[in-house]
């Protein structure tokens, strides 16, 4: 890896950081916060692509790890990897791969801002939803033996939050493509 | 522009970093001087309300800046790090945006926009993107964007920061054609010569307030400590 | 950004890191290889005369294991209405003895133990050519040095907004704070390549 | 020290940032200035192999940069950000950092790191973290990160910008005083008054190679243009 795509993954990691600043909303029923940090991890991997986009991600599991209290709302350690959600944690390394991955394919720089957009939209949806979901209610109902459609039922309440910031991610995704192109072309 | 200081000082906690002034600017081109940390951008900040006095009160062309969002309108100001300034990729984009948020309609914006490059002959940056811009033209975009709203008085934090030679002959031909009030904050003393009033700040204190020759010889002085 | 660590000579403390961690995951299976609710019982109060003997004052100490807590009670509770309450109690013992016990060994390993293990547990990749062990102490302190940067830069694009009176919305505060922060990438890139610190890399 | 360029020159595409250029440096001082844009960091960026020539070579103290790692040891380089080349959080961690990977041993490190902070009287800054210093310290503590690996060359990239007249006539003084060779790039002038050699570039080309009087004068040509 270059010195280049390993600073440019621990800045992005540092604003992954940056925005578990924000409180997290913790809904009275679900143990698991609503985060603005899963809007990093999707912005990840619309603009640094899938390589440096899963990097960033895997820093700051890094950083939870070695006990730095980076998740929002100050939480961190090792003990962040014996709860009910740490499905979702581990599910944000691929949830950044494949965004970063579908935003590669999808998205060319000769298309329309519209199409560009929704290409990143649907990476978003795609990697930040349906494959986030599916690591962390597999690991809840696993590890909390609440039962697949319980867990699936549950984590539900997050899709209002998590499609906004899809959206959110995919214009700021087609923006700073526009402002900085970066993003790996694939051959 | 007429902007009186009431006994207005900014503490931060126990840190003082600007003690009570009171003083009355209505001159069309005020100085700041004075060495990093003593206090000029505070001093600057309280005049477009984005720092509010711990004690007294700010009031610019009679209106109190504890209501920032009044005085906002009124006052342009141009940060000490030009960069962090600009909030869309492309220069147009970026000059359009404070209109837009103003109400005005599709058509004025897109005039106002054209008259803003025309004045300051910066046709050729509108569509460039704002990270890929030198130093004297991130300066000349954030000119833009901010005299696009027509603000009457300007505040200049070090415009002259990192330039060339060149680009700062360029800047300051700008800051002296301006119409506008403008105060103008530097540790460039070139800039401010023939300025009838500029202030010296020093570790949180005005202390001098004379013609740019008298207050040079001062901060020179207290540099020199 | 103030590390987790609790300074102390406790017991824990001196053990290695690498013990802990391995007894740790080594907990980490074992736990969900029985549904015995005694055993299960006996594993939360080891765990928890652990984390009670490293030294942290009782009020700190359980401050530290509320917001964890507090999720596998609710999940427990949520478990509790839908299934046999067996099943319930069973989750409930198993994630707090892990994270009583987890909360413990980050409690009483620095940092720089952390990162001398997981450089360590780097060191095949590294022969794979996936990445340079080296590069995770860097990572880790280029993060710790950057967060305050990029929260004074968030400071700034939101006061250039309230300056020209402009609304603060997420995508015009979030698009030039990342362009910045790439921006930033390049030249630090080049002052990390320029110390010859990564030596044998492009 | 001893830099030959011979023919050496830099594209990026179609756009040529510097011609080729063909010159021998061994003075102890020497000068770089011109416009912004017109290739100066550039030029500094061959010498320690950051960038490698499109055409011609670079050779310092005998080795060719196109091995950079050889002559990375031989030449630090203090960026024109220094903000960005503090890289570690804490000053003493990131002095020590360039020593670990050239494979000192931790007893050698820490006596080094000492003997640095001693040298530039900064050790009160040792503690410090680099995210809180202002301009003038982070230059301070930049010049001991590149000088405790001991290099025989130091390339300072503007390292007065943003400096108040004090921190400014602090940073003149402590070049002067540096035992090593120094290449230094300057908008501030007054830096290299009695340099021996100065090199004004202008778009991309070597303009002119003379005394630092004369090199001024023609600077100031090229600019007021
Ligand atoms: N938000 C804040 N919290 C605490 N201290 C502050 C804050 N803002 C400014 N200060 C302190 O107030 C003092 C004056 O700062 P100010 O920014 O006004 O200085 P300045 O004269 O503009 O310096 P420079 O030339 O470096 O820009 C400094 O000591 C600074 O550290
Ligand atoms: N990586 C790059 N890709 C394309 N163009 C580049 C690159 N780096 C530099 N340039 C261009 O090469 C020219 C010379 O740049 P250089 O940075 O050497 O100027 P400089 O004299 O150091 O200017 P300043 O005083 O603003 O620092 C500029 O036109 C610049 O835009
Ligand atoms: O402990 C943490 O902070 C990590 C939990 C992850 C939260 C998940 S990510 C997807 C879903 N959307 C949210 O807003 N929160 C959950
Ligand atoms: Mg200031
Ligand atoms: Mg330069």
């Amino acid at each position: 890896m270059s010195t280049r795509d390993l600073v440019l993954s621990a800045l992005f990691a540092a604003i992954i950081v940056a925005l578990g600043i924000l409180p997290p909303i913790t809904l009275g029923f679900i143990p698991v916060p609503i985060t603005a940090q899963s809007l990093g991890v999707m912005m990840a991997g619309v603009v640094l692509g899938a390589r440096r986009g899963t990097i960033a991600v895997l820093i700051v599991l890094v950083l939870v790890a070695i006990g730095l209290p980076v998740l929002s709302g100050g939480r961190g350690g090792l003990a962040a990897f014996a709860a009910p959600t740490t499905g979702f944690l581990i599910g944000w390394v691929l949830a950044a791969f494949v965004t970063g991955y579908l935003s590669e394919r999808l998205v060319k720089s000769e298309q329309s801002a519209l199409v560009q957009t929704v290409g990143f939209f649907l990476a978003a949806m795609i990697g930040g939803i349906v494959v986030l979901y599916a690591c962390g209610i597999v690991y809840l109902a696993f590890a909390a033996q609440l039962g697949l459609s319980k867990a699936f039922l549950g984590s539900m309440a997050f899709i209002p939050g998590d499609v906004v910031k899809a959206f959110v991610a995919a214009l700021v995704g087609r923006a700073v493509m526009v402002g900085y192109p970066l993003l790996p072309v694939r051959s | 522009m007429d902007i009186r200081f009431e006994g207005a000082g900014v503490s931060y906690g126990a840190r003082v970093a600007l003690a009570p002034v009171t003083l009355q600017l209505t001159e069309k081109r005020i100085g700041i001087i004075g060495l990093n940390g003593s206090g000029k951008t505070t001093f600057a900040r309280l005049i477009n309300g984005l720092t509010k006095p711990s004690v007294g009160r700010v009031i610019v062309n009679g209106r109190d800046t504890a209501d920032a969002k009044a005085v906002l309108t009124d006052v342009g100001f141009i940060f000490q790090s030009p960069q962090n300034q600009i909030i869309l990729p492309v220069v147009r984009d970026d000059i359009a945006f404070g209109l837009k948020s103003r109400g005005y309609k599709p058509a004025e914006i897109a005039s106002k926009v054209e008259a803003v490059l025309q004045r300051f002959s910066a046709a050729h940056l509108a569509d460039r993107r704002a990270h890929e811009l030198s130093g004297g033209e991130l300066q000349l975009a954030a000119l833009c964007s901010v005299l696009a709203t027509g603000p009457d008085i300007l505040i200049l934090d070090e415009p002259t920061n990192q330039l060339d030679l060149k680009n700062r002959g360029l800047v300051h031909g700008l800051v002296d054609g301006l119409p506008e009030s403008a105060i103008v904050i530097s540790h460039d003393l070139e800039l401010l010569t023939g300025y009838e009033r500029v202030l010296v700040f020093h570790e949180g204190n005005l202390v001098a307030d004379a013609q740019a020759g008298e207050a040079i010889r001062r901060y020179r002085e207290i540099a020199s400590r | 950004m103030k590390s987790l660590f609790v300074e102390g000579n406790s017991g824990m403390h001196r053990v290695s890191a690498r013990a802990k961690l391995l007894v740790l995951a080594a907990l980490g299976v074992m736990l969900f290889l029985t549904a015995n609710l005694m055993l299960l019982a006996l594993a939360v109060l080891a765990a928890a005369a652990v984390y009670f003997s490293i030294g942290l004052p009782p009020r700190s100490a359980l401050a530290r294991l509320k917001p964890i807590f507090l999720t596998i009670l609710i999940v427990a509770l949520f478990s509790l209405a839908f299934n046999p309450w067996h099943v319930a109690i069973v989750a409930l013992l198993r994630l707090t003895a892990l994270m009583l016990f987890a909360t413990a060994v980050t409690a009483t390993t620095t940092i720089a133990q952390f990162i001398d293990e997981i450089t360590l547990l780097a060191r095949p990749l590294e022969r794979l050519g996936l990445l340079r062990a080296d590069d995770v102490g860097l990572a880790v302190g280029l993060v710790v040095r950057f967060v305050p940067e990029i929260l004074d830069r968030y400071r700034a694009i939101r006061e250039a907004h309230a300056a020209r009176g402009i609304k603060v919305r997420p995508t015009t505060v979030l698009v030039p704070l990342i362009i910045l922060t790439l921006r930033d990438a390049d030249n630090i890139a080049a002052a990390i390549d320029a110390r010859g610190v990564r030596r044998h890399v492009n």
